[in-house]
């Protein structure tokens, strides 16, 4: 498909995009810059931590299957794939042909060479591993044909191989530059590295061998572009300020305000695309009390008013979330939307039966100690949400509950290293519903607890069940109850669908998104 | 490291100050006088003590509840309704900017007196006992100088963990060096000042001379630096809010006012300009009272502008 | 008359002050004729500096602006010229040198790029030309190596050097006037002596008209041909030099010639000081501006200001008693030997009952001064010094060598209890350093102090503290030496807290008392010192310093910063003082006559050592060491037959590296190779009288 | 003199170390470590960032961490970045040369700045000149560089189209955010010069000057203001300190590359090695700009240019 999902407005624009598109025959050459809010880390997707750097992966490397618009996978540099019948193993036939830009050939042995380097400690992979778990080893079958063995049977691994993180590299120049591959990295995509000036910007140039296209773009071949350029350009004023004086033809994550200002630009082109995965979600610390109660938190999911929240921050350009995951993913619960509504009366009431009671400055006590919650948010104010944070707090109020809210630097610290929160935000991109398992399943002793330190058996039984079924409608099924759960426990608070902006020129043509919303660059060209 | 160069700067200049000091007094009046200098100086003044009330009892000034959130009317252009507007979550922007004047004259003063108080107390040390302990202390502060203030401030923020509190230390370490620097000078010359060779002839104590006649005669400098400190710890106070390392308070002060309603600036330009000039207004007003004052208390530049 | 070069007439000059307009200089009118001199005398802020100025226009720089008169210069009216044309002026017809040649030249360019400066300014030509021109002025003002000190910047070059080379910079435009504002006051007798000769040279070969501006009326004398007389910004007297000297017609002018020690006054006796300080510009009095100092200040006087008046004889005076001031001296006169060139004259008008009070001071203002010489043999000296020696390690920067400046090189000396000793010298040889020392306000390099026979030192911590009870100070800056601070009375007390145990009420009572005592109003001690006049704030200093009763005051310099009327007054303190109290005291000053009027013995020192000694009246009369002899022949305003008999040439060299043998012979005109090679021992040659010296002058 | 030198080296050298070991004990007291802040801690298990601490050496005692990086520095190792594992110093020189330039040419603007409007302010005492001069002085230290740079750009790239807004390729990138700097340091200056002018214009020998006729021009200029110069290069030389330090805020605003973005970034990251090498550039910096200052002296002062000479 042509990228643009399935979802709501992003539409709109886009397609206005894609009119002028029809209209003109894609024209060859052109340089194309492209202003990103944050560097990435590196350019070695195996050890890359952050989204950003995906956005650049996409250009440079493929990754062996792909997430259609519609959810379902699609082939790329694997054509067909067979999963074993206990779910350990899968077997994957790959394209023939194809070439990594330094003239490695691609084959099963890069393949192999790429997971198992994964799952090597030397490499210091990190998010990477993460998503190739459980993957074991691999065999290979031939030259073309690669065996994956799993340690568990996971039903989310196959999606996962869609995942920008796990794009193929080069094993040639992986082995020659070690730790220096990410400032030098080879990969098949429609697009070769050119340089890497730290945070200014990454030239790549148009890979003019490149023929194999998952059908991701239209345009299978070698790109229009002749130069692709990403600038990093972490100040919004500056970035949207770029595009409108013309010296960057596109830039991502537009603040709402300016959302609302460019959409009557006659020189801007505005594209939106809603990411999946899980939606902003504020978790409750299981672990503190009163939290741990559900009366407290069922007071707070009826005080705090999401609608105006969102409407007031975001303008009307974000959605508000309902549930646990997004809609777009699969086995999204539209059941829940609308089902909580803000309700100060009920939330007084439940704080009043548990006992705690307002005091002169308005604030609930019990036993001497006031009812606070500590919000834990990090900084800088990334999609508004410490100004969430604020509304939050204001909200609060109502109920006689006081939010201390701590912006802080070191989340790694604060909260995934001390706990030391009661609530506290989070999303995550993802294309499968697997990924509740990370937020919701119990841990063991010595594992990373979760953000909500949810331990129930029956949550564990779902969303391991959910894990390995092969078939859709049960797997549905289970992520429902899941987020049935999660909401009428109310461990946590949905707060909004991230949509990813971009900002363009009206002569940026052909420019479209994968479900991610991550940016796909090989169908772009510019026209006169 | 350039001691040796500054010395016989100021040996060369010192000469002539004791024989232009008797009559400068008389001798420095204006050719042309402009009055609006001294009408600059009544603002400044009046600016501040406005400045002052707000931060005193700025309930009585602002019309609206500064947390009041009216999301029913956010980002509103100036109105009578709304004198500076309302921002993005429809507080009213004068109303924010008066209550956020405690917190930002807060942080100017307590981080002007944390810096005057470590720094005088180093300089002091540093200038009256000399030799070893100057240069180890004078070498610690040229450390601390060449580390870049934002790292310090980065680092207090990240080891004392958030809060009004560690920003103001930061802004405070970072400024002592500055502080010491001219503490030193200073009592290495009122050291060398007659009335203190007069009090040592006398037989007066070390520690008598050094409380009665050397602090008290350094002091002046230092506090009228420690004015125009005030100004620019607030400004970065600013700079560390833009770089995400402000507190979120529920009443935020100028600079994170400022900070946080940048993005804003083309499609409510209100939202920033008006902490913006407030900060301006404050920091030009300390300033020209603050030249005012070291006119006052530099001999060499007695009643001139 | 000749036509004059310039003509200064009814000037009135204005200076825009933040507290309003005020008049400098009031009416004021002189004229100078081609190859004359002008001597502009007056106290301090009598407005000398601002008129001289104002003939050049500088004052338009100064917030000075000129109300009224007018200043030709030759047939150009000066006053009204616009600023371009006035520049033509500067430095071409009219020149200009100044009081402090170190602040007078630009510290960052050499001397030889601002003389070549100066004379592009007005003529065009080759730089190297100028250049040459430049050393040639150089060599032409008696500057030895020229060549070298056009390189050199001021930093590098002496005072003496630096008011060479300022005045051959005033002459590189060839003017037909020099204005010299007290091109001499900074500098030593002996290099004084050298720059007026100078001067006087120079005006006679070149025909230039000089307008010397001073306020020592030795200068005056020696230098001018005529003197104009300022005081609060009018003229109060003028004429011929001899003549307004010799028979002065304004009180004021009576009362400056008695304010100075001469040579012949006599020792011990009170000089007769003017009461009072001279005026500021914002507290004029009304009527004759003289009045409130004034014994003859009648109603009249009160009430209106005597014109400048012609009295006859080219001479003109703004008093309405100037025939009886004049009478005054003329009676006095006729009792003297005329052989005085500067005399003492009464200032009492013989009309009894005007100013009792005054005039009995007057009367008996001869103290009983014990005999001359003190006995110094027999009780054990009040303080001694053996072999006292200071060396400064200079240089001792990093990668430097370290050289030793010795400042005080092996001096020996005993003053006896009730004695005052006098110490004279050139800048630089090391009075001030032998004071300290004695006083162990500093640790010597070698040799020891004993004060009453025990030994003093500034490392035994308590007895010295307990010491700082007799031993006092009085120093030579009144600005400086009190802290701003503080009140006078906090001042005064402070050694009380140090060394007493009064409480409040007593160490209060204690100040009102040494207020009064050195002449302050007792109420004053809540003040601060900058409400006081620099005559006001030296007795402040003197009353700090006799606070506790101490039995020895060393007195550095402590007149040397004061107006001459004014230092009359503290020098007549300072010598009541110590006949009431008993005081010794050790009295440093450049002023020959000062010392001499006030010390029993004198000493004199020439880099680092003691060349001299002896009772002051033996001293001057019989100086032994050809340098003693050279420093009383440099003072100004002596007859030009004393002056001839002896004078130094060059400057004091460098401590830092003391010629060999006897350290004057580099400028002892009667060096032998017995004085380049052995230094000569400080042997007694009389009673009291001992010098360093092969060849001791009898 | 060349044992001058060599000691002025050798207190450089030890203020340089200082601040080494200084962010070296800082950073060894901070709570938290970089693996956290390298990986996605909602995904990545401990085990895995155990072994990445295991790896970067995280785990070894302070005195160990301490001697190793000083070693490897003196063999001219500074280590690899923790977070993109490249090595640092070429990854610091590759962005010296834009935060550098940036650096100069922000002193440019305020010394050029700073002494013309300092100048005309102090022989224009009282007059509209003088109060426009401080005015704009003062605004210049009054106001948030981010805050201006902001507004540069919305009028100069936005509205006008005349300049870019973002940046560090060329001539043209350089001219808003040096202005955003050096208006600041200008503001400074200004003050001093006036001041230090106001103060040489009061000294004798200006008397002298005039006195020899010379046009009034020409004084303030040869000799006044390499008067005034003097104080005032103290002032320059930590007001360029200062620049370099401003670069933090703005090259994220004109989002030019530089250091002090790196380092921003390096500290919020943990990133120790760069953080180290940035302070060891900056020091040296710092002590450069020191020399400076001291040459700028000798070059104006004739005075300190001959003490050597000088008995
Ligand atoms: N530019 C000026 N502004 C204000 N007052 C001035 C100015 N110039 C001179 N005066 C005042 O005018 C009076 C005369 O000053 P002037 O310098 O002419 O005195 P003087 O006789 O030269 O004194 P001195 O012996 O101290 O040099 C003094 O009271 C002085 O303070
Ligand atoms: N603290 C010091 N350090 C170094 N050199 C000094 C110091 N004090 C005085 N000197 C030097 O010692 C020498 C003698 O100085 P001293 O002040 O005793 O001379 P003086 O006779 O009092 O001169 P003046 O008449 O100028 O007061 C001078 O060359 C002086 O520069
Ligand atoms: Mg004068
Ligand atoms: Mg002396």
């Amino acid at each position: 498909g042509c990228g643009s999902s399935s979802n709501s407005e992003a539409t709109a624009q886009a397609a206005s995009g894609s009119d002028t598109a029809t209209a003109s025959a894609p024209v060859q050459g052109g340089d194309f810059t492209y202003a990103l809010a944050t560097s990435p880390d590196t350019l070695d997707p195996r050890r890359s931590g952050l989204a950003v750097s995906v956005r650049v992966f996409g250009a440079l490397y493929d990754t062996l299957l792909v997430r259609n618009a519609d959810g379902s996978l699609g082939p790329s540099l694997a054509t067909e794939w067979e999963q074993s019948d206990d779910g350990l193993s899968y077997t994957l036939k790959l394209k023939e042909g194809v070439k990594f830009q330094d003239g490695t050939p691609f084959n099963a042995e890069a393949v192999k060479y790429n997971f198992d380097s994964i799952i090597d400690p030397e490499t210091k992979a990190a998010n990477a591993l993460a998503l190739l778990r459980p993957y074991k080893s691999s065999e290979v079958v031939d030259e073309y044909t690669i065996k994956l063995n799993l340690e568990t049977a996971s039903q989310a691994f196959l999606g996962n191989l869609s995942q920008g993180m796990l794009s193929i590299v080069s094993p040639t120049a992986a082995k020659e530059k070690g730790e220096d591959f990410g400032k030098n990295p080879i990969g098949t995509g429609p697009f070769k590295f050119v340089s890497w000036s730290e945070n200014a910007e990454i030239k790549l140039e148009r890979n003019p061998d490149y023929a194999w296209g998952s059908g991701e773009a239209k345009n299978t071949g070698a790109a229009y572009l002749d130069n692709l350029t990403f600038k990093i350009v972490p100040e919004e004023a500056t970035r949207i300020g770029g595009v409108q004086s013309g010296q960057v033809l596109a830039a991502e994550t537009v603040p709402p305000q300016n959302i609302v200002a460019l959409e009557s630009d006659p020189n801007t082109q505005l594209f939106k695309t809603n990411t999946i995965g899980l939606p902003y979600t504020l978790f409750f610390n299981l672990e503190k009390k009163p939290w741990d109660e559900l009366k407290a938190r069922q007071a707070v999911q009826l005080a705090v008013d999401v609608d105006t929240i969102v409407k007031t921050l975001y303008l009307g350009t974000y959605e508000r979330a309902w549930s646990s995951l997004t809609p777009g993913i699969l086995g999204y619960d539209e059941s829940l939307e609308g089902k909580i509504s803000p309700n100060l009366e009920k939330a007084n009431a439940l704080l009043d039966e548990l006992g705690w009671v307002k005091g002169a400055d308005g604030i609930r006590e019990k036993d001497g100690q006031k009812l606070t919650l500590h919000y834990v948010d990090g900084s800088p104010n990334r999609e508004k949400r410490n100004d969430i944070a604020a509304m939050i707090r204001e909200q609060l109020k109502a109920i006689g509950v006081e939010t201390e809210v701590e912006i802080t630097q070191d989340i790694a610290t604060v909260v995934f290293q001390n706990w030391d929160y009661d609530l506290y935000g989070n999303s995550q991109v993802n294309a499968d519903p697997n990924a509740l398992s990370a937020f919701y399943h119990s841990t063991k002793e010595g594992e990373r607890r979760t953000l909500n330190g949810l331990s129930d058996p029956e949550v564990d039984k779902w969303l391991e069940e959910a894990g390995v079924e092969k078939d859709d409608a049960k797997r549905i099924e289970l992520y429902k109850k899941v987020q049935q759960y999660i909401s009428d426990q109310a461990l946590i608070l949905p707060i909004y669908v991230f949509p990813y902006t971009v900002a363009a020129a009206k002569s940026v043509q052909g420019l479209a998104f994968d479900p991610f919303g991550y940016p796909i660059f090989n169908d772009v060209y510019l026209s006169k | 490291m350039k001691t040796s160069a500054g010395a016989a700067r100021r040996g060369a200049w010192r000469g002539r100050a004791g024989l232009a000091q008797a009559e400068t007094s008389v001798r420095s009046g204006k050719r042309l006088r402009f009055a609006s200098s001294d009408i600059l100086i009544g603002l400044a003044g009046i600016a501040l003590v406005f400045l002052v009330l707000c931060a005193l009892f700025p309930s009585w000034i602002a019309p609206y509840s500064p947390t009041e959130m009216n999301t029913a009317a956010i980002l509103q252009a100036p109105s009578a309704a709304h004198l500076f507007g309302t921002d993005y979550f429809g507080r009213d922007v004068f109303s924010l900017i008066v209550h956020g004047t405690r917190d930002s004259l807060l942080i100017g003063a307590s981080s002007v007196i944390v810096g005057v108080l470590i720094g005088a107390t180093l300089g002091s040390v540093a200038g009256y006992v000399g030799g070893r302990l100057d240069a180890v202390i004078m070498r610690v502060m040229d450390v601390l100088l060449t580390v870049p203030g934002i790292l310090l401030a980065l680092t207090i923020a990240a080891a004392l963990g958030p809060g009004l509190r560690n920003i103001v230390l930061a802004i405070a370490i970072s400024s002592v060096p500055g502080y010491a620097r001219v503490m030193r000078g200073q009592i290495m010359a009122i050291r060398g000042r007659g009335y203190v060779f007069a009090s040592r002839a006398i037989g007066a104590k070390p520690s008598f001379i050094l409380t009665k006649h050397v602090l008290p005669n350094s002091a002046a400098p230092l506090l009228v630096m420690a004015t125009l400190g005030l100004g620019s710890s607030i400004l970065a106070g600013a700079g560390l809010s833009f770089l995400g390392l402000g507190v979120l308070k529920e009443i935020p002060d100028w600079g994170a006012l400022l900070s946080q309603g940048r993005g804003y600036l083309t499609v409510a330009w209100w939202i920033c300009t008006f902490p913006g000039l407030a900060i301006t207004l404050f920091v030009l007003s300390i300033n020209l009272i603050g030249d005012r004052w070291r006119d006052a208390v530099d001999p060499k530049r007695k009643g001139r502008a | 008359m000749t036509q004059p070069l310039l003509e200064v007439k009814d000037l009135t000059i204005d200076v825009h002050t933040p507290r309003g307009i005020l008049t400098a200089v009031s009416e004021i009118s002189f004229d100078i004729a081609p190859g004359e001199t002008v001597c502009l005398v007056g106290e301090s802020g009598s407005g000398k500096t601002i008129a001289s100025k104002a003939i050049m226009r500088l004052t338009d720089y100064e917030n000075g602006s000129i109300a009224g008169g007018s200043i030709t210069l030759g047939d150009t009216a000066i006053e009204s010229l616009p600023q371009s044309a006035v520049r033509q002026l500067r430095g071409r017809r009219v020149a200009m040198i100044f009081q402090e040649p170190m602040a007078a030249f630009d510290p960052v360019f050499t001397i030889g790029s601002q003389i070549v400066e100066t004379i592009q300014a007005h003529r065009r030509g080759k730089k190297s030309t100028f250049w040459k021109e430049g050393v040639e002025l150089l060599r032409r003002v008696g500057i030895p190596e020229p060549e070298l000190r056009m390189k050199q910047v001021p930093g590098e070059l002496s005072g003496g050097m630096l008011q060479r080379a300022m005045i051959a910079m005033a002459l590189s435009g060839g003017p037909e006037l020099l204005i010299a504002d007290e091109p001499t006051t900074a500098l030593d007798v002996t290099i004084q002596a050298q720059i007026l000769e100078l001067l006087n040279e120079l005006k006679s070969s070149l025909n230039m008209s000089i307008l010397l501006i001073t306020h020592d009326l030795g200068v005056a004398a020696q230098m001018a041909d005529r003197i104009v007389v300022l005081y609060a910004g009018r003229v109060a007297e003028q004429g011929p030099a001899a003549d307004v000297l010799g028979s002065p017609r304004h009180p004021y002018t009576i009362g400056l010639l008695n304010s100075i020690a001469t040579l012949d006054s006599k020792r011990g006796e009170r000089l007769r000081a003017i009461e009072g300080s001279p005026p500021g510009l914002a507290e004029m009095p009304e009527g004759c501006r003289f009045h409130p100092r004034c014994a003859f200040a009648t109603d009249k006087c009160r009430e209106s200001a005597p014109p400048l008046s012609d009295q006859g004889n080219n001479r003109l005076a703004a008093c309405w008693h100037a025939d009886e001031a004049a009478a005054v001296v003329a009676a006095a006169h006729t009792e003297l030997t005329p052989a005085r060139h500067l005399s003492p004259v009464p200032d009492t008008p013989p009309a009894a009952g005007v100013h009792p009070a005054t005039s009995l001071q007057s009367t008996v203002s001869i103290l009983e001064v014990a005999d001359d010489q003190v006995d110094v043999s027999g009780s054990i000296p009040l303080l001694q010094a053996e072999g006292l020696k200071k060396h400064y390690a200079l240089g001792g920067g990093r990668g430097r060598a370290k050289r030793n400046l010795r400042a005080v090189d092996g001096v020996s000396l005993s003053i006896a209890e009730g004695e005052t000793f006098g110490l004279v010298g050139e800048s630089g040889s090391g009075k001030s350093t032998l004071g300290r020392l004695l006083l162990q306000l500093e640790p010597q390099t070698g040799g020891r102090v004993l004060y009453r026979g025990d030994e003093l030192s500034i490392k035994d911590k308590n007895h010295w503290r307990e010491s700082r009870r007799d031993l006092q100070i009085i120093h030579q800056d009144p600005y400086g030496t009190v802290d701003p601070r503080w009140s006078i009375g906090e001042i005064i007390a402070e050694p009380l807290g140090v060394h007493t145990k009064l409480n409040q009420a007593q160490r209060r009572e204690r100040v009102s008392e040494l207020l009064e005592q050195v002449g302050l109003n007792a109420s004053w001690h809540n003040r601060y010192p900058h409400e006081f006049s620099g005559g006001q704030r030296q007795r402040i200093g003197i009353a700090r310093a006799i606070a506790v009763n101490p039995k020895f005051i060393l007195a550095d310099e402590a007149v040397s910063a004061l107006d001459v009327s004014v230092q009359a007054q503290i020098v007549n303190l300072l010598q009541d003082l110590q006949q009431q109290l008993g005081l010794t005291s050790v009295f440093i000053a450049h002023g020959l006559q000062v010392v001499r009027h006030i010390s029993n013995r004198i000493g004199v020192m020439y880099l680092g050592k003691l060349v001299e000694t002896a009772p002051s009246e033996e001293l001057f009369r019989r100086p032994a060491h050809p340098y003693t002899r050279a420093l009383l022949s440099s003072i100004p305003g002596m007859s030009p037959e004393a002056r001839e008999s002896i004078s130094v040439q060059g400057e004091i060299p460098s401590p830092t590296n003391p010629p060999s043998g006897c350290r004057f012979h580099t400028r002892c005109p009667m060096a032998t190779d017995l004085c380049r090679n052995v230094e000569p021992a400080f042997a007694a040659i009389g009673a009291q009288h001992e010098a360093a010296c092969h060849y001791p002058l009898q | 003199m060349i044992q001058a030198i060599g000691s002025r080296l050798f207190s450089s050298l030890l203020v340089i170390v200082g601040s080494l070991a200084l962010v070296f004990c800082i950073f060894y007291l901070l709570p938290g470590d970089p693996v956290l802040s390298m990986v996605d801690p909602t995904t990545v298990s401990p085990e895995v960032v155990e072994n990445l601490r295991e790896q970067l050496g995280l785990n070894r005692p302070f005195h160990e961490r301490l001697l190793a990086y000083f070693g490897d520095m003196l063999t001219g190792d500074f280590g690899r970045s923790l977070v993109g594992s490249e090595p640092v110093l070429p990854k610091i020189l590759h962005q010296v040369p834009s935060t550098l330039l940036l650096t100069a040419a922000s002193a440019l603007v305020a010394i050029v700045v700073g002494v013309t409007l300092g100048v005309l302010s102090a022989v224009r005492k009282g007059g509209i000149i003088d109060l426009l001069a401080r005015i704009v002085g003062l605004f210049g230290i009054s106001m948030p560089t981010f805050w201006s740079g902001i507004l540069l750009i919305l009028i100069f790239s936005v509205q006008l189209k005349w300049l870019p807004a973002m940046g560090s390729d060329g001539f043209e990138t350089l001219i808003l955010p040096a202005l955003a700097l050096g208006f600041v340091g200008a503001g400074s200056i200004v003050r001093m010069v006036r001041g230090s002018m106001l103060d040489v214009l009061n000294e004798p020998f200006v008397t002298t000057l005039r006195a020899k006729g010379l046009r009034e021009r020409l004084i303030q200029i040869k000799h006044v203001l390499r008067n005034a110069l003097i104080p005032a290069v103290t002032l320059i030389g930590m007001q360029i300190g200062d620049m370099l330090a401003g670069t933090v805020i703005i090259e994220t605003v004109f989002s030019r590359q530089g250091i002090g973005r790196i380092l921003a970034d390096a500290i919020m990251a943990k990133d120790l090695p760069v953080v180290q090498g940035i302070v060891f550039f900056t020091a040296i910096v710092y002590v450069g700009i020191n020399l400076l200052v001291d040459l700028s002296y000798a070059a104006i002062d004739p005075r300190i240019r001959r003490k050597g000479a000088r008995t």
